[in-house]
C-alpha cells in the first residue's frame, strides 16, 4: 500500500525527523490560501501514487500565491500514469544547498531491512546507482540490534564532512529505521535530503510503501488508504479478498495461485491469445469470491473470453463451481467460460456444472486453447 | 531416502484445532504422516480426533512426544510467534503454511531460527511430500507418486500442475518442497538443490519460480558449479506486467529487476533445460534421459 | 534508585498492566478523603524505602475512611528501618483469589534480564525460593529478541491453568520487560500478582529499582527521586559526587576506589577498630570533593578520627592533600586525620601537607594501625 | 610472553581528544605502548601529540593502521556505542575504561561482542598492563615490574595496592588484568585464569575480589578443575554492610548472599592461598614456592 507524499512526510516529522512545512490542497483555491500561508514562493506537487511527477508535469515552482493557484488549476484532474490527481502538496520553495539520499527497504538476500545513502541524491537516483554504484553506500541492519549509533554516523560521513550534517544526518536514519518498524513499512526513502544554505539538514521529499500484510494490524496506517487513488477494479478485487491486475489484452483469466495464475497468461500468450488481467482468487474458495471476480473481469468491454483454472487444493473445485452458477443468476454473462477444474472435489464440481449448462476440461494446455480461439471469433 | 521429512518425521500440529489446521491434520494422519501432537494454547489435554494429544505449548508437545517436526496453520497475525514457538522448543524442521505474515516480522524470525539450527520451510508455503513417506502440510497426496524426481517450487498450485504432469507420465517424485513465495523465506532453492543432490534417491530435480528478486539467478549458479543430476526449470511470469515499483530503493537494490527472460536465461546458461509451459516437463526430463 | 510504591504502580498503569486506583495522603485528612474516594475499606501503605513495612506496621486495612485517617496518623511519621514516612498510598482493599510473583532483575551469571515468576506470590515468596526452588520459574530473555509471546505465554500457564488468566499474566510479563528498559530499571517486579474472584488478573504492589546509571539520561525519572526518602548524609554525598555508607564505628575512612575503601575497612578491622563508613571519593580528584567527604564524615559524633588511604592513579594524590588543607580552613576539624599516600602526584602531596602542617604515610597497614590507636583514645 | 598484550598490541584510542583519553594516551605512549590510532568524530585529519592520526570513525582508524585493540575513554553517555564500534570494526581486543554505562546497554552490547568474536575487558576497569611491553588503560606504569606473577582483579586502586607490594618486594607480573567492578563485565576470572594457565611465562596467579555475585566462588572451582600453577586470593568487603536488597528478586536469583565469608570459604576449599590483607600477598606466594 502506497503512502502519499504529504502522509509519508506527517510520519517522518512525528518520528522528529526535521521536514519544511507543507498543506494539502484539493482544489485551487486552498493552493492559493496556503501558498500565502507558506509566503508565496511555494512548490505546488501532485499528490498521486506514481513516479515520474515531475517529468509528467505535476510538480510546478510558484513565485506567487496566485502563481500556485493557476498551478494546482493544472494539475488537479490530470492524470499522471493513468491515475487522476486530487490533491496537491504546497510547499515552501526551499533553496537547497545540497541534496543526498537515505532510503530503507526490506531486502531479499541479505533478509534483513537495508539501509541505503548516497551523497549524489535527487531524481537521478537510480542513474547513479546504475552508472556510479560506488556513490551508493550500503548497510544491511541487523534487527536484532537495529541501526546502531555508529553505524549511523559512518553513513552521516559518507553523506557530509561537517560533524554536525554527519551527526544530524544519523539521528535522521535512525529515526526513518524506526519508522519502518512503526508502521510496518516495506520501502521509507528521503530524497533528496537536502541541506539549507546554513546548513540545515531536511528531508524535502519522502515515499513510504507500507507491507500489505501490516495493515491489518495498523487501523491508523489503514486509514491512510486513498481509494480515490487507485483504479478503480483494483479496490473492487481487493475489498472482495482477490489479487487482480488490469492488462490489455482480452481473454480473462481467474486462477487460483498467483504461479499458476501467471502460467495461466503465459500459456494464454503461448498459444497466441492476450491476457486482459491477472487475477488470483486464492486458497480460500467461497461462491462470492468467484462471482465478485467475474463481475470484475466482465465489467471490461474487452474481455472476450473468461478462462478459469483451477487446481483444487485448498480451493475446493465444487465451491468454483458454485460460484459459476450463482454468478450466471447474479450477472448477465455475455461472453463464453472456458473451465478447466482439476483436484479437490472435482467429482462435485463437474456435476454442478454439467446440471447448470456448463462443460468442463481436466487439461490446462486444452482449456487455454479453446480460450483463445474463442478470443479470436473462433468457435471452441 | 527423500528430502527433510520421512517416516522419521514426527509432526507437531500448530493451530490443529482452527479451521485449517483440523481440516489438514486429518488429510496428513490419512496419508499416513506421523502426527504426534497437536498445540492450541488453552485445550490443553484434550485429543484432536480422540487419537493426537493436545497441549498449551509446542515446548511440552515436544518434551511428551518427541516431535521433531513442527506445521503452522495458526493466523497470520500469530504466525510469526509460532515460528519463534517452534524454534525455541528445538523442533529441527518448521513448515509454515500461513500466508500474510508480515516481512518486518520475518527479519526478527529468521536470525532466530538460525541460531537455534532449525530449518525453516514457508512461510506462504504449501509444505512438502515425500510420496508414499510423510506429508507435511496442505500438497494434495493423490496427485503424487513415489519416484526418483525432486520437485522445488516458490509456487503453490503450479507445482500440482508440475506434479501432477509428472504422475500423470509415470515419473514419481522422491520430495516435492513448496519454499513459499514471500520475499524473506527460510529454505531456498539452493537449500534444497544441495539436499536434492545428496540424496541418492533423487535422480533428477524440477526447479519452479516466478518473477521477482534473483533467488532463481543464485540457483542456477549454483546447478552450474555444484550439481551432477540433471535439473529442469520453469519460470511463471513471462507476460506478468513489470512489478509495481518501490519507490527508488527497488531499482538500487536489485539492480537486476527479476524478469522472467533473464532468469530463463540464467538457467539456460547453466545448463538447465527451461521449459515453456508446465506440460513441457516430462519430454524435458525424458531427453535428459531420466 | 528506588522508586516508592505509588511511583512504581504509576509506571505499571502507564504501561498498559492493569493496577487498581490509589491516591497518595501526606496528612491523615488526605487519608480520610481519599478513602472516601475509593469506597471506605482501604489498605494504608506507608511509602519508605524499607522492606519489611507490613511486620514494621507500616501497612494496615481500614473499614472506613475514619479508621484510614486513624491509620494514616499512626504510620505517617514512623520510622521504618531508620527511615520516617511521609506519605501513604491508599488502596481500596480488593478481594483476592489467588497471589502470583513476577519479577524481572538483571543477572550477573546469564548477563540477561531474567524474568521470574511464581504462582506461590505474596509476603512469603523469598522462604517459597529458599525452600521450594522448584515453585519459582525463570527465564533468562534474550534481549536480541526481547520477551517473546510464546515464552511469556509459558510462564503465564506456570501460573494459572486458565487460557484467558495465562494470556492476560503474559501480557503483563511483556509489558513489564518493556517497563524495565523504559525507565532503565534493574529490577522490577510485581508481588502479589492477584486474581480477583470474578478472574481478573492485577497488579497489586510493584517495586521499581532504577540502575543509578541510567538517571542522569532519564530526567523524567530522575525528578521522582524522594530525598526526604533517604538518609541525609547519603543525600549529601550522591550530590557531592561520592560514594557513602554510614555503619556504625568510630574510623572515618575515605578512600579512593571501592575495592581499597573495602580493602582499608577491612584492615580496620582486622587491627581491631571500627570503620564508620563507607567513602569512595571516586577517579577524579577534586578538592572539592575531599572537603564535601571531611563535612560528612565530621558531622557525625561518633567519628573519633579520619583516616585517608589514597593510592594515586587518575586520583592525583596533589588534589586530595590541596582539598585536606582546604577543608581545615571551611570546617574545624575536631577529630585528628590520618592520611596514607602514594602513587601519581606523591611528591607534590607530600609537600602541600607537611606545609600545613600534616603529615603523611606511604604504608597502609601503618597508617590504619596509627588510626586505630588514635580512636581508641591513645597516642600514635 | 604475557596474556591479552604484549609488543604486538596495536592500539586505537577511542575519545583520544577528550580529558581523559589525551592524558591517558600520552601515559601509554610514554610506557612504549604503540598507539597508533585515535578516534574522535569531526576531528579525523588532525594529528594527536604531532604523531598519532585521528580518525572520524573506528572502521577508518582499523583500515589505515591495522589496529588490534582498542582502549574506550569515551563518557558514559556514548560508550555503550564505542564498544559496539570497536566490535563492528573487528579489533580482537577492546577495554573499556569509561564507568557509569547503564547495565541494560550491556545487555544488548555483550551479545553483539560475542558474535564478532571479540574480548571486551571492562567496562569501568582500569585496563591491563604486561610491564615492559605494552600498557592499555590507567594502571600506572611506574608501580609494575616485569615478571612472573599474573594479576587480575575486579578492583582498580586495591590492585595497584597489590602490584605495589608485589613490585615492592622483587616479584614483578607477566600481565596485571583489572576485570571491572560492574554486574555485567566481558572478561571474567575465568577467561583470565585460563589465559595465565596457559601463559608459559606466567608462574603464579594473584586473584582480587569483592562481595557481591559468584564469579569468585566460580573462579575457585575453576581453579581447583584446571589450573596447575599456584592461586592466592583476597576478597575485599570483609566487614561491608549487606548490600542495598533488591526487592525479592535479588534474593531469590543469587540464593547465596555473595558475602566475603562465603568467597574466602570458596577460594580456600580450592586450595587458593587465601590473604586476610594486602600485605599478606608477598609471604603467601613465597610459601607457595614461587
Amino acid at each position: 500500500m502506497n503512502l502519499h507524499e504529504y502522509q509519508a512526510r506527517e510520519i517522518l516529522r512525528r518520528h522528529g525527523i526535521p521536514v519544511p512545512p507543507g498543506e494539502v490542497a484539493t482544489t485551487p483555491g486552498e493552493a492559493r490560501a496556503s501558498a500565502q500561508r507558506l509566503g508565496g514562493k511555494v512548490v505546488v506537487k501532485a499528490q498521486v501514487h506514481a513516479g515520474g511527477r515531475g517529468k509528467a508535469g505535476g510538480v510546478k515552482l510558484a513565485n506567487s500565491a496566485a502563481e500556485a493557484e493557476a498551478h494546482a488549476r493544472a494539475i488537479l484532474g490530470m492524470t499522471i500514469k493513468g491515475l487522476t490527481v486530487h490533491k496537491v502538496l504546497i510547499a515552501p520553495a526551499a533553496a537547497i544547498a545540497s541534496e543526498s539520499y537515505v532510503g530503507i527497504i526490506v531486502d531479499r538476500g541479505s533478509q534483513r531491512p537495508v539501509l541505503m545513502v548516497s551523497p549524489a541524491g535527487g531524481i537521478d537516483i537510480e542513474e547513479v546507482a546504475a552508472k556510479t554504484p560506488e556513490k551508493i553506500h550500503r548497510l544491511a541492519v541487523d534487527p536484532r540490534y537495529g541501526l546502531l549509533s555508529h553505524q549511523a554516523l559512518g553513513l552521516g560521513f559518507a553523506l557530509y564532512g561537517d560533524v554536525h550534517q554527519a551527526r544530524a544526518a544519523a539521528d535522521i536514519m535512525q529515526k526513518l529505521y524506526q519508522v519502518v518498524y512503526a508502521v510496518g513499512a516495506s520501502l521509507a526513502e528521503i530524497n533528496p535530503l537536502a541541506t539549507t544554505p546554513e546548513g540545515a539538514v531536511q528531508a524535502l521529499d519522502a515515499k513510504i510503501v507500507i507491507d500489505d500484510n501490516e495493515v491489518e494490524r495498523r487501523p491508523d496506517i489503514a486509514a491512510l488508504r486513498d481509494v480515490t487513488a487507485e483504479a478503480p477494479e483494483e479496490v473492487a478485487a481487493r475489498e472482495a479478498g482477490l489479487t487482480f491486475i488490469k492488462l490489455d489484452g482480452n481473454v480473462g483469466c481467474c486462477v487460483n495461485g498467483a504461479g499458476l495464475a501467471m502460467a495461466t497468461m503465459d500459456l494464454v500468450k503461448y498459444y497466441g491469445g492476450e491476457p486482459a488481467n491477472f487475477l488470483d482468487i486464492g486458497g480460500s474458495s467461497k461462491a462470492q469470491k468467484v462471482v465478485a471476480a467475474l463481475r470484475i473481469m466482465t465489467s471490461d468491454p474487452r474481455v472476450k473470453v473468461i478462462l478459469f483454472n483451477i487446481f483444487g487444493g485448498i480451493t475446493r473445485g465444487d465451491d468454483v463451481a458454485n460460484g459459476i452458477v450463482q454468478a450466471t443468476h447474479e450477472l448477465s454473462l455475455k461472453v463464453p467460460i472456458v473451465i478447466r477444474l482439476t483436484g479437490t472435489n472435482e467429482g462435485e464440481a463437474m456435476e454442478i456444472l454439467t446440471k447448470a449448462g456448463f462443460s468442463a476440461l481436466t487439461d490446462m494446455d486444452e482449456a487455454v486453447k479453446q480460450a483463445v480461439a474463442l478470443a479470436k471469433g473462433k468457435a471452441a | 531416502m527423500s528430502i527433510f521429512i520421512d517416516q522419521s518425521t514426527r509432526l507437531v500440529v500448530q493451530g490443529i484445532t482452527g479451521r485449517d489446521g483440523s481440516f489438514h491434520a486429518k488429510q496428513m494422519m490419512a496419508y499416513g504422516t506421523k502426527v504426534v501432537a497437536g498445540v492450541t494454547p488453552g485445550k490443553g489435554g484434550q485429543r484432536f480426533e480422540d487419537s493426537v494429544p493436545v497441549f498449551n505449548t509446542v515446548a511440552e508437545a515436544v518434551h511428551e512426544t518427541r516431535a521433531n517436526t513442527a506445521v503452522i496453520y495458526v493466523p497470520a497475525a500469530v504466525a510469526a510467534s509460532a515460528i519463534f514457538e517452534a524454534a525455541d522448543a528445538g523442533l529441527e524442521l518448521i513448515v509454515c503454511i500461513t500466508e500474510g505474515i508480515p516481512v518486518l516480522d520475518m527479519t526478527r524470525v529468521l536470525p532466530f531460527v538460525h541460531e537455534r539450527g532449525a530449518r525453516l520451510i514457508g512461510p506462504n508455503c504449501p509444505g512438502l511430500i515425500s510420496p508414499g513417506k510423510s506429508k507435511v502440510g496442505i500438497i494434495p497426496g493423490n496427485i503424487c507418486e513415489p519416484g526418483k524426481i525432486g520437485v522445488v517450487s516458490r509456487s503453490g498450485t503450479l507445482t500440482y500442475e508440475i506434479i501432477h504432469q509428472l504422475s500423470s507420465h509415470g515419473m514419481g517424485q522422491s520430495t516435492c518442497v513448496g519454499i513459499g513465495g514471500d520475499p524473506l523465506i527460510g529454505t531456498n532453492f539452493v537449500h534444497c538443490l544441495t539436499a536434492f543432490e545428496a540424496d541418492p534417491e533423487t535422480a533428477a530435480i524440477v526447479l519452479i519460480g516466478e518473477i521477482g528478486g534473483t533467488d532463481e539467478q543464485q540457483a542456477a549458479d549454483f546447478v552450474r558449479r555444484n550439481v551432477s543430476k540433471p535439473v529442469v526449470g520453469f519460470i511463471a511470469g513471462q507476460t506478468a506486467p513489470p512489478g509495481r515499483r518501490m519507490g527508488h530503493a527497488g531499482a538500487i537494490i536489485s539492480g537486476a529487476s527479476g524478469t522472467a527472460a533473464e532468469k530463463m536465461q540464467a538457467l539456460e546458461q547453466a545448463g538447465i533445460g527451461v521449459m515453456k509451459r508446465p506440460a513441457d516437463v516430462v519430454p524435458l526430463l525424458k531427453s535428459a534421459r531420466i
